[in-house]
């Protein structure tokens, strides 16, 4: 059908409403959604044509002659998707409304026709003249929408954004008419054959006047006041349609412009990406918030058309992507905000009793931060590579800087939603959910549309992740059910692919799956539903299989963020870990782009349409120190080094029980992992003189150190875990950074152990805390009797991990010996050798103020914990005895397959016995000789001591008192105050200090930003002015 | 009789809401009564091991009365109690000879009691000074018991207002023999005579806040 | 000629943006955007005319060749009726909002309306 | 002297009683329990006397009277000062000082338990203090018989034998003499 | 090396004797501490009269498990660390088990006793037993530091972390001993060493004026005894790691009973001479004594 029929239906049926009875608002209703049906109708079968045909653009003659004559329309491939948006934006923007359009009557519904149709028109049009009047169609038509809302204050706001208008029309116009003098020819394509060099000044009026409809920062005040105002369903169509429009307009007349003014679109776009950003920060109104990161968004997708010269044939897709993820999610989330009573961004809590409402917020907000699957990731990916490549470094910086702020403030909204309290009912009518629900299914159709789109693996066909997702289909199956499913789930995959793999690849995936079916037994222990555990559990562990599947970056990268967002969800879900899951995606996500970037620039320098991890290691100076740093900061992020730690131990602290060992003892790894591919691959690296290993060494080490240290100052028996499990991944950082044979393997020795024992630890602290109801550990004691087991699985684990011989955690500390004798650098070990004792200290902390000392009276009565929690810690108990025994039995084959790269120092598994070039240990005969001398005086003693009379609690010696209560007996509070005393200067917060401050001056600047927007529509006319003298200026210096 | 409010019965919740009854009496101490131990089976064992006994005095480190200043001068060169095997402990439960050392007003006695009985069998009590006889000056005191057998089974008395340390040294001697001759049995006494001795400290203990026996 | 119109113009344009911004009366702001629009008006036209040639107006009498020698540029004047009809246009939505406006606060005073900011 | 001009000035301003100077740097002075708060908040806050010695009772039973004896120290001036305050016997209450002195709560903790003399608000004032279980009345009334209390509460060993030590210790170093002879 | 039956009345005879020598070097040392206070001190004989009357004691009772455990775990500690070494170098009698693990396996076995030790007092629901217990940790905790850095030097120095191959290295002369080839880290450890001993200055963790005595407050009869017993062994075993490594070990049984006698005095003389420390300030002391003299010892070797 001719596209002039997208103009013609919203015209007409815009001028038939107005003659229809003003009573007959039904059927003034029914025709303008048919008129909507009708346009989206026509821009789709433009779409299909296209799409199947692959056929070109066709021009539309309206006067029936070519221009300069007369006015010529184009409906191309961009032109049928962008009116498709738009046109069903309108319609669901319609569906949405349906109440105020019925209340309001005819005219209202004319008003939206004519928008919609001048937005069409705004794509298609390739006449200047006639894009200035679509332009001022839709100013006309916002100023008649924006009253639509019944928000008081929309009418200052229309009033506002109409005064700016008047100035960008005028501007326009101006620059209109002397580009028509100057070129003879209004026709767009006409102009960009003649160039604008002639008319330099004429073509700034028009680029600044399309530019101010993208609403740049900082001349953008107008804009905010009506998303903040205007009926939600509108504010959809100003954000998406809007500005998608607006953007399609720019992006037409930079043709004219030509490559010397995509600077200055580069330079508008990221001022007004990270600036909206920045200023998006610090606010708590949910549609103001929305509304800057439109602006933002719009800035980025500008920044992309600033950079289309070195995006090439990637242009669109990027562009697109960017903008189609923008459109859908910011549409989506518009609308959802009807459903929310206030508009204090806390009050969207009361979202979360509907899970498919909290589903739609968490599509739209992954769509808007860029997660995969959806078409954002795609873009971001294509366009961090395309910049690295050009070396524009950075803007690439600015942009990722932008996109991190972005994620935080919409996470930490996501974080209200899930976390605060509301007495509010969510209402809402099946007309307003329809487009919610097409707004999530046009995402997750994109997602789908551009992984196809991008030549890579199309991550909505990857195995796992399907898996993962199919869980959100199977919500209402009871826990246990999909516990089974997902148990099952991750033992077939290690069956059918354990094959595959080299031993280190193994052993990180037998830990990732069945380590994680092994946690999963405890899950059993939950009733009723758990709805969303089990997908942003499985989204995690399919981010952790496909990262070890992953040969090239894409599907590296890929996994790395799934991974990171289903842990995210998952720590989302404990109690009071709303800031920290906060820190932990801020955190995870920066070190996400550091990766990428790193990965951009590996791919800059040899370049190939895919980037095998492999190919890390043909990287040359000066490139290659600069990769290994970003990557080596991004994936340690994830094992929370010193200085990158402040996220970790709130979210294992505060994350649900079964939670805790997953993010601890499985998700940890994904960045030793990470660790592990980079040092295989690239070895050493050297930046202006410093060893970067080394730098690693002492990173390694002093995360030990701080780790262990802070661990034993701390009250809550999960928290404590926590700074140990930081402690932990120093020590294997450690040991990879040692860069020798053993050290490797004691790496790989800690990546077994810390799971098994960590994830027993964390099982056994989180019965407890579950049957006790706390986690101070003062506030417990005297639990061995009641929960014998528990006991014993914590005994177990700290014996092993205190690295006391004959369990296996000595084995570990033998091979560390026998490594650092062979290591180059030698202080660091001082560090490391100060931390082993340290760690001794909290361990005891942990069994006795729980275990042992004085039981508390509410605690009488505590039964042992559930038996699913229980069973796996009895399998980790087997586990660890049985790597006491035989370490060999995996060890011995990653030794070998360490000797690929590292061939010195390997051991010899000589029968029993395991001999290094400098010590040898024999498991076996240890535990046995152990357990004879034991055995031996344990009898003796039995012999000479058979009639002890058992006592009780209070039957201490006690100075010939007796005890008051127990809560006073029990010696467990400020356990290691003498310590603090002696140490504490090591403790103290600098990190958080540090990050608090960033974070402080972030939101200071963006305060400040704030003062800008005084309310006072003059001056922001007045910024608009001063805005175009700054552009002008920048261009002239250009 | 019972006011301590530490040791009244009292309800409690659970974290799972339940509530229950603890009675701190009951559920803190062991309620088992003292019962006689005899010794080795063999008579020449028990002879060895009263011979070491004899050898190694411990005493506990605590002073009742102004006794206590008499034995600190056996730490000292001049008297280096040592030498004949005996040392202080600071805890009843590895001390084995109890040195109530002078007068002892009902409060202590008290303490004393708890002590005693939180000391392992065999255990033995010296009475220092003539307070610990027949209460010496205290004679007309309103809280200083008068007789100390009355309420612990005493297998020496030192006389003496104070017995100088050469008393106390004597003493040890004397107690080593009585120890070697098999005839200390003052815990298994204690054990047998249980009731009465309750009964004769509860009549000057009134408020008897602690279980029958301390173990 | 033109010149001398097309500086008026810029002058009416100038003045109407001075106007706009300094003053804070919204009907004041109204008016000031309209000498402004007509301003722009005027450039427009000053931009089509030609020194010495006549109106656009196309009859048998004249060759379209010939016509193209002798007429001004007919473009703009069609972008000006244009420009003048959206102009009232916005006007016209303007002075309804200032209706709406004073309804509500019984001020004309665009200062008082900054509810929504930051 | 100094004691004397004190004297006067703080007659000037209360009822007191006569002076009883008992050394150049300590005297006493019996005042109304009424004005004693008011006596001391002076003492303290203007002439000095910024430490509670002691605060002790004295049982004048014949009388039907406590004397209270608050022995405050000038640290300046190294002097003290007895301020003797006469209650009623019978229902022994007075006004406790211990927000002047948190030390004073610990006397009158004493002093309620060893003499029965109650000071309501007094921290812990109704915690036992030496005495466990004390079920008698107050031990150090006069009119509590303490040998009655101990013949009747301690088991006795008999055969005690009291003896005058003069004569006893006579006979003992110069058997033979003479018991009253030199 | 290998196991042999043979190895078991060996392992016998070894505890045997370092029991006994215990016992009699620990009497003297208390004799020679009481002489310089001019007193006669205990009779020679003197512990093996207290083990037996703790054995001897007739009643006994028990918190529980890990209590009852806990003396079983501190003595396994002891005599597992003895067995665990080569105590009589070049001796095939003597070597025990030592063909089961090397230095590092001697090194973290000392904390099997205390950990046992630990737990067992902790079980006790005595405060006292568990500050004492966390005292010492602390203490510890730095104390080792010095000495995990000198045995880091001297293995480095000999390039290897065989007990039997460091003795070895330093046959042949007292010019040999690690004392004089490698004396910094040699005065680290002794540093350690005397924080490790339980005697002052390090011995706030059983304080007995002031939390009698700490973690063996409830410790009595055959527990205590057990402990006794291994208070016996264990610093013999321990000195006998200092010997090995930094005193050229003991090719006889007369050699070592010297050296570690020597070594023990040298512990019960800074006892003598010098006043308890703090916690803290015993941290504080190793940190800054001892700690830079192990950096020292570690960067020159």
């Amino acid at each position: 059908m001719n596209a002039l029929y997208l103009i013609a239906i919203g015209l007409g049926t815009a001028f038939l409403l107005g003659l229809l009875n003003e009573q007959r608002r039904d059927l003034a209703y029914t025709l303008t959604l048919g008129a909507l049906t009708m346009m989206s109708a026509i821009s789709a079968s433009w779409l299909v044509v296209f799409v199947a045909t692959g056929a070109g653009a066709v021009d539309i003659f309206t006067a029936g002659t070519r221009p300069p004559f007369a006015i010529n329309l184009r409906m191309g491939l961009t032109e049928a998707t962008l009116t498709l948006l738009i046109n069903l934006t309108g319609l669901f923007a319609a569906i949405h409304m349906g109440e105020v359009l019925l209340a309001k009557g005819r005219r209202a519904m004319a008003v939206l026709l004519i928008a919609i149709m001048a937005l069409c028109g705004i794509v298609l049009t390739r006449d200047i003249f006639n894009l200035f009047v679509f332009f001022e169609l839709i100013v006309i038509a916002t100023g008649g929408l924006v009253l639509l809302s019944d928000d008081e204050h929309a009418v200052s706001a229309g009033f506002k954004y109409l005064i700016v208008s008047q100035f960008i029309s005028i501007l326009l116009l101006i620059g209109i008419i002397f580009g028509y003098h100057a070129t003879g020819t209004l026709n767009i394509d006409g102009m960009a054959a003649i160039g604008a060099g002639g008319f330099a000044l004429a073509f700034f009026l028009i680029f600044i006047a399309i530019v101010a409809e993208l609403k740049p920062f900082p001349a953008n005040g107008w804009a905010l006041d009506i998303y903040e105002s205007a009926h939600p369903g509108f504010s959809a169509v100003f954000s998406a349609a809007t500005g998608s429009a607006a953007l399609f307009a720019l992006d037409k007349i930079l043709a004219i412009g030509g490559p010397a003014w995509y600077p200055v679109a580069t330079a508008i776009g990221i001022v007004t990406f990270v600036g909206a950003n920045l200023l998006a920060l610090p606010q708590t109104n949910d549609r103001r918030l929305l509304g800057y990161s439109s602006i933002a968004q719009t800035g980025l997708i500008l920044t992309v058309i600033g950079q289309q010269d070195i995006l090439g044939n990637q242009y669109l897709f990027i562009a697109g992507g960017l903008l189609f993820a923008h459109a859908v999610a910011k549409a989506g989330l518009f609308w959802l905000s009807d459903f929310v009573a206030q508009r204090e961004l806390t009050a969207w809590a009361s979202l979360k009793e509907r899970p498919l409402l909290v589903f739609a917020f968490v599509t739209f907000a992954a769509m808007l931060s860029g997660l995969p699957p959806f078409p954002g990731f795609y873009a971001k990916w294509e366009l961090v590579h395309a910049l690295a490549a050009a070396d524009r470094l950075a803007l690439l910086g600015w942009i990722l800087f932008g996109a991190l702020v972005e994620a935080g403030y919409l996470f930490r909204w996501f974080g209200y939603l899930i976390k605060r309290e509301s007495d509010e009912k969510v209402a809402c009518t099946a007309p307003q959910v329809i487009p919610v629900a097409a707004a999530v299914l046009a995402g997750w159709a994109l997602g789908f549309v551009w992984g196809d789109l991008s030549g890579r693996s199309n991550l909505l066909l990857v195995l796992p992740l399907l898996f993962a997702l199919g869980f959100l289909l199977i919500e209402w199956a009871p826990a246990w059910a999909k516990n089974l499913l997902a148990i099952g789930g991750l033992s077939f995959y290690l069956l059918q692919t354990w094959q595959d793999y080299d031993p280190l690849r193994l052993i990180f995936l037998v830990i990732f799956t069945l380590g994680g079916a092994i946690i999963f037994l405890a899950s059993f222990h939950a009733h009723g539903r758990r709805i969303g555990f089990y997908p942003s559990a499985m989204l995690m562990f399919a981010g952790l299989v496909l990262l070890i599947q992953a040969t090239d970056s894409f599907g590296f990268f890929a996994a790395w963020e799934l991974l990171t967002v289903g842990s995210y969800f998952l720590i989302l879900r404990g109690k009071e870990s709303e800031p920290h899951a906060l820190s932990y995606i801020v955190f995870s996500l920066g070190g996400a782009f550091l990766i990428l970037t790193a990965f951009a620039l590996a791919n800059a320098v040899s370049p190939a349409p895919t980037f095998e991890i492999a190919a890390l290691a043909t990287l040359a100076q000066p490139v290659a120190p600069w990769v290994f740093l970003l990557l080596a900061l991004g994936f340690m992020t994830k094992t929370a080094a010193i200085g990158l730690h402040i996220w970790l131990p709130g979210a294992h602290a505060e994350a649900e029980t079964d939670v805790s060992p997953m993010v601890s003892g499985i998700l940890l790894k994904a960045g030793l992992y990470g660790l592990f591919v980079l040092l295989m691959s690239m070895g050493r690296q050297s930046l202006y003189g410093v060893d970067l290993v080394n730098m690693l060494l002492w990173i390694g080490a002093l995360t030990a150190l701080l780790g262990n240290l802070m661990a034993i100052f701390q009250e809550d028996a999960k928290r404590l875990l926590a700074y140990s499990s930081i402690g932990q991944m120093g020590y294997a950082l450690f040991g990879l950074a040692l860069m020798n044979h053993l050290g490797w393997l004691m790496a790989l020795m800690f990546v077994i152990n810390h799971y098994v024992y960590k994830s027993m630890l964390f099982l056994s602290v989180g019965g407890v805390a579950k049957r006790t109801g706390t986690r101070a550990m003062y506030r417990m004691g005297g639990l061995i009797t009641l929960m014998p087991l528990s006991f014993i699985a914590t005994l177990i684990g700290i014996i092993a991990m205190s690295g006391v011989p004959p369990l296996s955690g000595f084995g570990g500390r033998w091979i560390f010996y026998n490594a650092i004798m062979d290591a180059e650098t030698r202080l660091p070990m001082v560090l490391i050798f100060l931390s082993g004792p340290i760690a001794f200290l909290y361990l005891f902390r942990l069994i006795h103020t729980i275990f042992l000392g004085q039981l508390k009276d509410e605690h009488r009565r505590i039964k042992e914990a559930p038996a699913s929690i229980v069973l796996p810690q009895m399998i980790y108990v087997a586990i660890l005895m049985g790597v006491a025994l035989f370490p060999g039995l995996i060890l011995r084959r990653v030794d070998a397959y360490i000797s690929q790269f590292l061939p010195d120092g390997a051991l010899n598994w000589d029968g029993l016995t395991i001999t290094s070039q400098y010590g040898w240990w024999n498991p076996v005969a240890i535990m046995i000789v152990v357990a004879c001398i034991f055995l031996l005086i344990f009898g003796w003693l039995l012999f000479v001591n058979r009639k002890a009379q058992k006592v009780k609690q209070f039957n201490i010696v006690f100075s010939a008192e007796r005890p008051y209560r127990p809560e006073t007996t029990h010696f467990a509070w400020n356990f290691f105050a003498p310590y603090k005393k002696a140490m504490g200067f090591l403790v103290q917060p600098f990190v958080t200090r540090f990050w608090g401050a960033v974070t402080d001056l972030l939101h200071t600047a963006g305060d400040l930003g704030r003062r800008l927007y005084n309310g006072n529509g003059q001056i922001y006319a007045f910024h608009f002015l001063a805005f175009v003298v700054v552009v002008f200026a920048f261009k002239a210096g250009l | 009789m019972m006011t301590k409010p530490e040791l009244m019965k009292r309800m409690v919740k659970g974290p799972d809401g339940l509530e229950f009854e603890v009675d701190p009496l009951r559920d803190y101490y062991c309620e088992a009564p003292p019962t006689v131990m005899p010794g080795a089976y063999i008579q020449i064992v028990e002879d060895f091991f009263n011979w070491a006994r004899s050898q190694s005095l411990w005493i506990l480190g605590f002073g009742t009365g102004c006794g206590a200043i008499e034995m600190r001068p056996l730490m000292t060169p001049r008297f280096d109690a040592y030498r004949f095997g005996v040392a202080w402990r600071p805890t009843p439960r590895q001390a084995n000879l109890f040195i109530i050392s002078g007068y002892l007003s009902t409060k202590t006695l008290k303490r004393a009691i708890r002590a005693y009985e939180q000391m392992q069998n065999p255990k033995y009590v010296i009475g220092l000074g003539s307070c610990t006889i027949n209460g010496g000056m205290y004679w007309d005191s309103y809280n200083t018991i008068k007789k100390l057998d009355e309420y612990l089974p005493v297998d020496l008395y030192i006389a003496g207002c104070m017995p100088r340390p050469e008393a106390l040294l004597a003493g040890f001697e004397e107690m080593k023999k009585i120890i070697r001759a098999g005839k200390a049995e003052g815990a298994n006494q204690y054990a047998e005579n249980f009731a009465w001795y309750k009964a004769n400290q509860k009549r000057v203990i009134h408020d008897w806040d602690m279980p029958d026996y301390n173990w | 000629m033109a010149y001398l119109a097309m500086a008026t113009g810029f002058l009416l344009i100038l003045i109407g943006f001075y106007g706009a911004l300094t003053n804070r009366n919204l009907l004041r702001m109204i008016v000031a955007f309209t000498i402004a629009d007509t301003g722009v008006n005027i450039v427009i036209v000053a931009i089509g005319y030609m020194r010495g040639r006549t109106a656009p107006i196309l009859d048998s009498t004249v060759s379209a060749a010939a016509a193209v020698q002798r007429i001004i540029d007919p473009v703009p004047q069609a972008l000006v009726l244009t420009a003048i009809v959206i102009g009232l246009g916005v006007t016209a939505l303007m002075l309804a909002y200032a209706y709406k406006l004073y309804e509500k606060k019984r001020t004309l005073d665009i200062a008082r309306f900054t509810e929504l900011k930051g | 002297m100094a004691m004397k001009e004190l004297y006067a000035r703080l007659k000037a301003l209360y009822p007191l009683g006569e002076l009883t100077d008992q050394r150049r740097d300590l005297a006493f002075v019996t005042l109304p329990a009424a004005h004693l708060r008011d006596t001391i908040l002076h003492l303290r806050d203007k002439e000095g006397f910024t430490h509670l010695v002691l605060l002790t009772a004295v049982d004048w039973l014949e009388e039907g009277q406590f004397q209270l004896t608050y022995l405050l120290n000038n640290r300046q001036r190294a002097c003290d000062l007895g301020l003797r305050v006469m209650i009623s016997r019978d229902a022994a209450t007075m006004e406790g000082i211990h927000d002047i002195w948190p030390t004073a709560a610990t006397y009158q903790r004493e002093l309620r338990e060893m003499f029965g003399i109650d000071f309501p608000g007094s921290p812990r004032i109704e915690e036992e203090f030496i005495l466990e279980g004390w079920n008698d009345i107050p031990p150090y009334r006069r009119d509590f018989d303490t040998l009655k209390y101990a013949q009747e509460a301690y088991a006795e060993r008999p055969g005690r034998v009291t003896h005058d030590p003069e004569t006893h210790m006579r006979l003992q170093m110069y058997p033979g003499q003479h018991p009253a002879g030199k | 090396m290998d196991f042999d039956w043979m190895k078991i009345p060996y392992a016998f005879l070894t505890v045997f004797i370092v029991v006994n020598y215990g016992f009699l070097m620990g009497a003297l040392i208390q004799k020679i501490g009481a002489r310089a206070g001019r007193r006669h001190g205990i009779p020679i004989w003197q512990y093996y009269l207290d083990v037996i009357k703790n054995y001897g004691l007739r009643s006994s009772i028990t918190h529980g498990v890990m209590f009852y455990l806990g003396p079983v775990f501190r003595l396994s500690g002891g005599v597992g660390l003895l067995l665990f070494m080569p105590v009589i170098y070049g001796s095939y009698m003597f070597s025990n088990f030592s063909f089961a693990g090397d230095l590092i396996l001697a090194l973290y076995f000392v904390f099997f006793g205390t950990l046992g030790m630990a737990l067992g007092a902790g079980e006790s629901g005595h405060p006292h037993a568990a500050i004492g217990v966390t005292r010492g940790l602390q203490q510890v905790s730095m104390a080792e530091l010095p000495f995990a850095m000198a045995v880091f030097s001297v293995a480095l120095q000999y390039q290897t972390l065989s007990m039997t191959d460091i003795v070895a290295a330093q046959q042949g002369g007292l010019a040999n001993w690690t004392l004089f080839t490698n004396p910094i880290a040699v005065a680290a450890a002794m540093l350690a060493f005397l924080g490790s001993m339980m005697r002052p200055p390090f011995d706030v963790f059983i304080a007995p004026q002031e939390i009698p005595i700490g973690p063996p407050t409830e410790y009595h009869s055959s527990y205590l005894a057990l402990m006794q017993t291994n208070r016996a062994i264990f610093p013999v075993a321990k000195i006998v790691i200092y010997m090995n490594l930094f005193f050229g070990g003991a090719g006889s049984w007369p050699e070592l009973f010297v050296k570690v006698f020597f070594l023990y005095l040298f512990s019960a003389f800074v006892g003598v001479c010098f006043p308890r420390f703090r916690v803290e300030q015993s941290v504080r002391f190793f940190l800054v004594w001892g700690v830079p003299l192990g950096i020292l010892s570690i960067m020159v070797v």
